[in-house]
């Protein structure tokens, strides 16, 4: 992927006459350089297209068919700027290394402007130098990601190729033995991870929350006490615990059951509230 | 568009020896578009032919239960299985996870597997998996590709000693209670102060 | 005994399809006793052999990192990549550049592949590098926080089916510093002139 195709679409520079640019934003983009329009759906792709600040600035030096080590600093500056400000207008997200840049190069410009003392002294650095630095060694590494992008890429590419093993001497000869505690051991962690990953996926499947409300009401409703955990049915795995966790919450929160607990590490019960104790 | 003989046996021959598992004459129909489509008929040809051009290397290309796969002569087992150390085999925690989520819920597919572990299940683990006949293929997900669902085997039950699959303990059992007891202490906590 | 020359190629290339992982010479040259030991000289020429008869076939014998391997060609992946019904992902242009750092200038720690990239790396993509088992840590720079110094593995290599660091594509020179700086001088001037 080339960021100088995507970024043709992303920024039709020649769109400025389009009516939504004045109609929607024309107050705010009046400040904003004509070349620089850019459609609003767009933004958010064009940021994801830059990996960073360094990369947006390379975009914009190669975008004007000049050489890093020409950088027009006032220019370039002018325009990161411009983006900038324009994201922010808009409210997009924008990684604090983009501000950071942006003051840097303000610095460098500001340092460029200043006249030269006559006593030209050997050892000052030009601000650039530093900034160049960093553009070229980054660019280095943007093409060596293209680079490694390019060679065949194995599961893509190219795919393994095995065969059995000679089918004699294929099963190991001493028997495994396990023990489940391994095994439960090894689906914990996969369960915490679930956890962790889907939480979202909740109701996509038939358990319902209404449902659970009504069960665990009916399950309290002749004044039985229960043992908390004891309201988590087993066979729903993940799913069902957190079904009937919220369900829980959610009665508490209801005042209709209540939790007791008659000392740290105890057992927590679970029973219908009592209005006449409260 | 019609492909060349020589292609479509190119393609039968990578297909079975990049599958971690025997490929169906289903199996690999799906691997070509609809004008490119070949019967069984040729596809049985065509593996004909490559069974006979492996006659003299060292591989052969038999058919199992499951399908065609190909598999190092027995003649050169006493060379080749040098290559296990005749050590009690150790699990990895990847191949554990694997077959723990197929035991729980079989039948999976390997993209379900995926999905659940949230990183991708390697050949050799699934390859492992077959070597110990701990799993099978019980069939096929009727989705695009027919993925295979994979299932645990008896020879499974016999390595953990469980006589049935309802012996493995209760998934909830698994779910550590630890953290909820905590979130309902704070609540209980809570109610307390506000009952109080 | 002296074993014939076929019977040795026979198993080079069985113990190459039958083994897991890539297999190097010297994997290979344990599998013969020791009064059928072969010298690695010898066992190249075989291999070499055995390249040249799989020219035709679909499959190829290359060296990657961590050894030989038979590895189908790649022009048949369209076919073969049906197999697996979910595509890889793609690997993302941040996680390119990252191992790409890792690669050509190891041992690295995470803080100097964000000077270099200047944005922060993010934790899913050292992750997801640990994950595939592209990177290690090698050890740690003896600075205040001692940060781990990241390397990348063999595993990274045989992935893009290379046989070592140096295979990878050349690093674009960087223009010497000096010269820099004398042709900044002239802009720097004519800057001046047009901004003032």
């Amino acid at each position: 992927m080339s960021v100088a195709v995507i970024t043709e679409q992303v920024l039709p520079i020649d769109a400025v006459n389009d009516e939504t640019y004045a109609r929607v934003y024309g107050e705010i983009l009046t400040k904003i350089p004509e070349d620089l329009y850019i459609p609003p759906d767009a933004l958010a792709v064009f940021l994801e297209a830059f990996e960073g600040p360094l990369d947006l600035l390379l975009y914009l030096i190669r975008k004007q068919n000049l050489d890093i080590l020409d950088i027009p600093v006032a220019e370039i500056t002018r325009q990161y700027i411009a983006y900038i400000e324009l994201m922010q207008v808009l409210n997009i997200d924008l990684a604090a290394e983009y501000l950071l840049m942006a003051a840097l190069l303000a610095e460098i410009k500001s340092r460029l402007l200043l006249p030269k003392p006559l006593t030209a002294n050997e050892e000052e650095e030009d601000p650039r130098a530093e900034l160049i630095r960093r553009l070229q060694e980054y660019e280095r590494f943007k093409k060596a990601a293209d680079d490694l992008a390019e060679l065949p890429q194995e599961g893509r590419d190219v795919f393994e190729a095995h065969a059995e093993a000679p089918v004699r001497d294929l099963l190991p000869t001493q028997p495994f033995i396990g023990d489940v505690a391994l095994l439960l051991d090894a689906m914990r962690d996969v369960m915490k991870r679930t956890v962790l990953q889907q939480s979202h996926v909740v109701g996509h499947e038939g358990l319902s929350l209404q449902q659970r409300f009504q069960e665990i009401i009916e399950r309290l409703s002749f004044g039985e006490t229960v043992i908390f955990y004891e309201l988590f049915p087993a066979h729903e795995g993940r799913l069902g615990v957190v079904v009937t966790f919220i369900a829980i919450l959610e009665l508490l929160k209801q005042k209709l059951i209540e939790l007791v607990q008659n000392g740290f590490l105890e057992p927590i019960y679970v029973r219908q509230y009592d209005e006449a104790a409260a | 568009m019609k492909l060349s003989r020589q292609l479509v046996k190119n393609v039968i021959e990578g297909a079975i020896f990049a599958s971690p598992m025997p490929l169906s004459i289903d199996d690999i129909a799906v691997l070509f578009a609809d004008d490119e489509k070949l019967s069984r008929k040729e596809l049985q040809i065509l593996i004909k032919e490559l069974q006979t051009e492996y006659a003299l290397r060292a591989l052969e290309l038999v058919e199992v239960a499951s399908g065609f796969r190909f598999q190092v002569r027995a003649q050169f087992s006493p060379w080749i299985s040098k290559m296990w150390p005749d050590k009690p085999p150790r699990l990895s925690r990847a191949l554990l996870e694997t077959v723990a989520i197929i035991a729980y819920r079989q039948p999976v597919t390997r993209a379900e597997i995926e999905a659940i572990r949230g990183v991708v299940v390697s050949t050799q683990i699934i390859k492992a998996l077959f070597d110990r006949d701990w799993i099978v293929v019980v069939g096929h997900r009727e989705v695009p590709g027919r993925p295979a669902l994979l299932a645990t085997t008896r020879l499974f039950l016999d390595a953990f000693s469980l006589s049935s699959l309802s012996e493995l303990p209760p998934l909830a059992a698994v779910r550590d209670l630890e953290s909820i007891s905590r979130e309902i202490e704070n609540i209980t906590v809570e109610q307390q102060k506000t009952e109080g």
